[in-house]
């Protein structure tokens, strides 16, 4: 597929926060990746390495008072939202000083205070939820986006169809954000959906959606700001098809028997982190010594992550029944 | 004032409605048509489109949108038509409702009220007949109701929308034409605590829902045949009134459970189990069970007479436990 | 909506055919309206009136060996089949002698010599049944399409968007039917679909779909025949969009608050059955003896029916156990 | 032959492919990907993606459309990734494979076979690490397996195909690599009777999947504490085998249920209510329950083993039993 050219690089310190948040994402997750080799991240882990751009193009162009729906690959989200490294990566040793308090996990990232609604891992579970967020923002007379993320694998999924639908039918404020990384676990795109532009389906619905370059987060940033523009402005629900590619497995578990080294590699010539950073040295923006002063930052933010982490508490098994129903005045 | 519980359940909607901006009613139908059953005829002119709102038939979708609207701060009052339609709601309802507020550590709960027309009774067969309440029960997370009065038709819904977590409330088919004497002041009821109905002194009637009408029935009966049976309506299913059931049976020392449900695996297994693990040894016979046939609801009259619990089997039922038939498979 | 004109009429005999099975549903249904009102008929009743070009001008397109699936609505579709009106009648009486032994009634006639698969009162529920019968199909390399009715309403569940995607991802032999009378109980598809065209939905899986006349019993079977046609030399799904009415309430208990009778009296006017009486009256293959001769004809038709569900007989209560399992030899 | 229980549950499914044309396997990455849990993993190579069939993420769907093709004459084992997905499907599974026979009067039966894994233990957290084998056997219409053995995984699965119905196996997570001697010639075994996995004369230890790996262990535990505890592994959550569970309970007076299922209103309380019908007074003691805390499950590894039932609970439970403390809630 063909894209429109990138869009010119924005300022200095813009360009620099981009790929700062970029290369923060996959610093933070070869961390973790290294973690769960030592055990010290636990069960599923589902990493987001090749997708940066994705989340770090999109979601600042978010307002404090918007909302975020995500899945279970949501670390990237997550940093970018302003959920604290430290938060994230305490939640995923399960400590209670995890942002869930370490009942979730890798999987399960909330944060009330930057709404981050999850963190969620039923495939397209999320979908109905953003519906609902914005329907409530709709109903309270209140500026508030709700941007939502899922995979291309979610599409297939009834609860798409209902939500795309209620999204157009009640004129909803909420941005649907596809990452299409041409896999759901190991089914190809085209081995699960009829329709494979994935755009496509929600146009369908009468709802703006377009395909993006996903690996060139300026182009992420473009996209989003033209859609959350829109949707801020009442234009009802937008789709934006990210096209990206996971560099890793699926999980942990993920033997990677679908796809060729060939593909991959092949991809990672897109790698978005690169993608930037040459086009910042070509500018005069970037130079080794400020590519490492950047490593260095953040390196010692997911230190500090790791850190805290490590010198986090596990919750008392006594409070185990604790968070099944809200500790109201009457009930505690 | 005379009243039905139809009426009880609209008047509590309006009530709602009245009190606090942020409830609002959807489901399919609820508006236009008139609702289902009738119950929201009339909510549709006084509040319009956006509060009684009209959905198209997608019931993930919307019950996760009436989950999701809770968490962003709304009180939404979520009907699903009936009951047998919540299966395609499920996990909506089980992986999101019951679940967010655990999986987030605290970070955000979900005050969303979900009713729904439950029960069998009325010649709709198999699809449209489920008595599902107490399966519902088995699910941590969700607080299960059985308004069986029009007092707790009316009182229910109230407190259940002031309930920071999942609330279900369960309307059986056959009550909402039930009609009786309501307090003019009657408003909202607690949700915590069953109650005795009727008491007695030989024999424990424990129920919900259509249960207590039936039980009642029962009770009268067996009055004439000179044993007293107390009814326990248990109203809230999640989490069951442990003391209000062991007290009943330390009192009377046998109890029946009668639930239209199915019986393998029902919410009457847990209150007998319970039964027994708290009053074992006040137990002058095993607990007997009146439950529902475990058969898909057939058409015809007959068969689903003979297949929902009736006034006899709870009357038969309560006989043989007083007499001393029983304890074999 | 303006469609292309109206076909040609068939010969005589054949559009007599049409003619009868119209009228033989719309007596039929007439019938159970009164034997309702005398509770002989319980429960949900949704009546087909004015709806019935559809059922009758579709159904005989298909061969023996194919199947059909359909919803509560579906004495229509059922009598077209070839589901004697005796044992439909009797079913909804709750007779043994029933096509399903009385055990499902009105939302639920079965018949398997015929390959009727219900009656399924679960709206969208049957779509998923349809993808898989054809998908046995043609693992089995027979010839075999499947039809499968269903509402306007039905296209907003999540069921119908896998099913859709199913189908036109494997390539399934079957015709989707969809029968937009405008309304899902008492919701306008203008309150229920942000799209409101349904056959571009279809069309969004690359699923050949159309809108067809639905009151004009011609324009449905050609449009079936040409769909059937299609399916059968291996082009996958097929979906029409049949715009129909019906001129009843949605069941019994339905107050029709939603519209107004100006509307159902407009609807009236495009009856189907009278619609086909005039252009046959005017090709000269109808007069009034004929009419009288096909209204007796439908009459007994529908009076043995009732004689044969009145003479059925209760089955007994101690076989009320039968049927949650099959009786195999083992078990009985 | 040295096996595990995955490759058990692969050679099963391969036998049913090499023995019927009529079968086929379907879910979510059975193929390309390999299978989840690895079980399916070769397959594709062998049989073809028409038989090992990738499906979409339409849990629905595809389980409808595997019902569809059980109705029109295929054999299809369904596998769904985990019960936790299943509630996605629960539309199709209840009101479509547990009902069809019934409402269709006979005229229709579903020969479909479902597989899920289920359970916790794995830290995946609370929406995927259900436990709700107990909870679909409350629907009639189904037959619920619960395969704990190498020889049930090999075995269970061509019974459930030549079975006129629709048959669901539970495959708990953390069997999959359970390691044992297989005979070579194992195959097909029977569906309707429970097992006795240790005999034993002090206390029954009533469980099922994964509980009869714990049972087996706590009744090792015992043995050295002078108790003699006898498993049994009901195998067959629908239908319960009733003979078994009171010719055990007949034997010891004392009764254990073990259940990861979650308490109330799970299958232990329908176990404990049948005893309670069937054997009341052979018991010396009430029967007591061993089963899932009531949260959803978390995800540290303290807290999920305090969520789950571990064999020291079984072991307290059997004490507390035996040496006769129970009896209140
Ligand atoms: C409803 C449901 N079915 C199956 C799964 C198992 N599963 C987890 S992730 C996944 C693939 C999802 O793919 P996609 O939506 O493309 O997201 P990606 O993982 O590629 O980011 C599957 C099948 C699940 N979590 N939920
Ligand atoms: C899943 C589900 N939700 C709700 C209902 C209740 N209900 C029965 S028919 C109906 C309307 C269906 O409309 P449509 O699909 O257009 O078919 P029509 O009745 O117009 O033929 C509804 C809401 C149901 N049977 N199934
Ligand atoms: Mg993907
Ligand atoms: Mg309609």
């Amino acid at each position: 597929m063909t894209f429109p050219p990138s869009p010119s690089l924005p300022d200095e310190s813009d360009a620099r926060a981009l790929l700062r948040s970029m290369l923060l994402i996959r610093r933070f997750e070869e961390k973790c990746a290294e973690l769960y080799t030592q055990e010290k991240i636990r069960g599923f882990l589902h990493l987001y390495i090749g997708e940066e751009a994705v989340a770090a193009g999109s979601l600042p162009v978010l307002q404090p008072q918007d909302s975020v729906v995500a899945t279970y690959r949501e670390h990237g989200q997550a940093l970018v939202r302003g959920v604290p490294a430290t938060t994230i990566m305490a939640e995923m040793y399960g400590k209670q000083e995890g942002c869930a308090r370490g009942r979730g996990g890798s999987m399960h990232i909330f944060d009330a205070e930057t709404r981050f609604f999850g963190g969620n891992a039923i495939v397209a579970g999320g979908l109905p939820l953003a519906v609902g967020l914005a329907l409530a923002a709709r109903m309270q007379g209140e500026d508030r986006v709700t941007a939502c993320y899922f995979g291309d694998g979610a599409v297939a999924e009834g609860e798409f169809h209902e939500a795309m639908n209620l999204a157009a039918l009640w004129d909803l404020p909420v941005l649907f954000c596809c990452e299409n990384n041409l896999y759901a676990m190991g089914t190809a795109v085209t081995i699960a959906h009829a329709e494979t532009d994935l755009a496509l389906r929600a146009t369908s619905y009468g709802i703006p959606a377009w395909a993006v370059d996903g690996m060139d987060v300026l182009a992420v940033a473009a996209a989003t700001r033209r859609a959350v523009q829109s949707v801020r402005a009442g234009g009802g629900p937008h789709f934006l098809e990210f096209r990206t590619y996971r560099f890793r497995p699926h999980s942990m578990f993920d033997p990677e028997l679908y796809r060729s080294k060939e593909e991959v590699a092949e991809w990672k010539k897109r790698d978005p982190i690169p993608l930037l950073a040459a086009r910042m040295r070509e500018a005069g923006m970037l130079d080794d010594e400020g590519m490492e002063a950047l490593e260095s930052e953040v390196a010692d933010e997911v230190d500090e992550a790791v850190t805290f982490a490590e010198e986090g508490s596990w919750e008392p098994v006594e409070e185990l029944t604790r968070f099944v129903y809200s500790e109201t005045e009457e009930v505690s | 004032m005379k009243t039905t519980y139809r009426e009880a359940v609209r008047e509590a909607i309006r009530e709602a409605m009245d009190r606090d901006d942020r409830v609002f009613l959807m489901d399919e139908d609820v508006g236009h048509y008139g609702g289902c059953y009738a119950v929201s005829k009339g909510l549709l002119e006084e509040f319009g489109p956006e509060r009684i709102r009209d959905t198209p038939l997608s019931e993930s979708g919307f019950v996760g949108a009436g989950i999701g609207a809770a968490l962003g701060g709304m009180r939404p009052i979520v009907e699903v038509m009936t009951v047998n339609f919540s299966l395609l709601a499920l996990d909506q309802i089980v992986n999101n409702a019951a679940t967010l507020l655990h999986m987030s550590g605290g970070a955000f709960n979900v005050p969303v009220v979900i009713r729904m027309a439950t029960g069998g009774g009325r010649q709709v067969a198999a699809q449209h007949s489920r008595s599902l309440d107490g399966w519902y029960a088995h699910i941590p997370g969700l607080r299960i109701l059985t308004p069986a009065t029009l007092e707790d038709a009316r009182g229910m819904l109230w407190t259940a929308l002031e309930d920071p977590d999942p609330v279900i409330l369960f309307e059986h088919v056959l009550l909402y034409n039930m009609e009786g004497e309501l307090a003019d002041d009657a408003g909202p009821v607690p949700i915590d605590r069953a109650a005795v109905r009727r008491e007695g002194s030989d024999v424990s009637l424990i129920t919900f829902g259509i249960g207590v009408v039936k039980a009642l029935q029962a009770a009268e009966g067996l009055a004439e045949e000179g044993i007293s049976a107390e009814v326990l309506d248990l109203r809230t299913l999640r989490p069951l009134d442990d003391d209000a059931i062991v007290e009943t049976v330390r009192r009377t020392h046998r109890a029946v459970v009668v639930d239209e449900g199915w019986r393998s695996g029902g919410i009457s297994a847990e209150i007998s189990a319970r039964i027994t693990e708290g009053a074992f040894y006040e137990l002058d016979a095993p607990v007997a069970r009146v439950c529902g046939v475990e058969v898909p609801t057939p058409y015809p009259e007959h068969l689903e007479r003979a297949a929902l619990p009736q006034v006899e089997d709870i009357l038969e039922a309560a006989r043989a436990l007083i007499s001393g038939k029983d304890g074999t498979l």
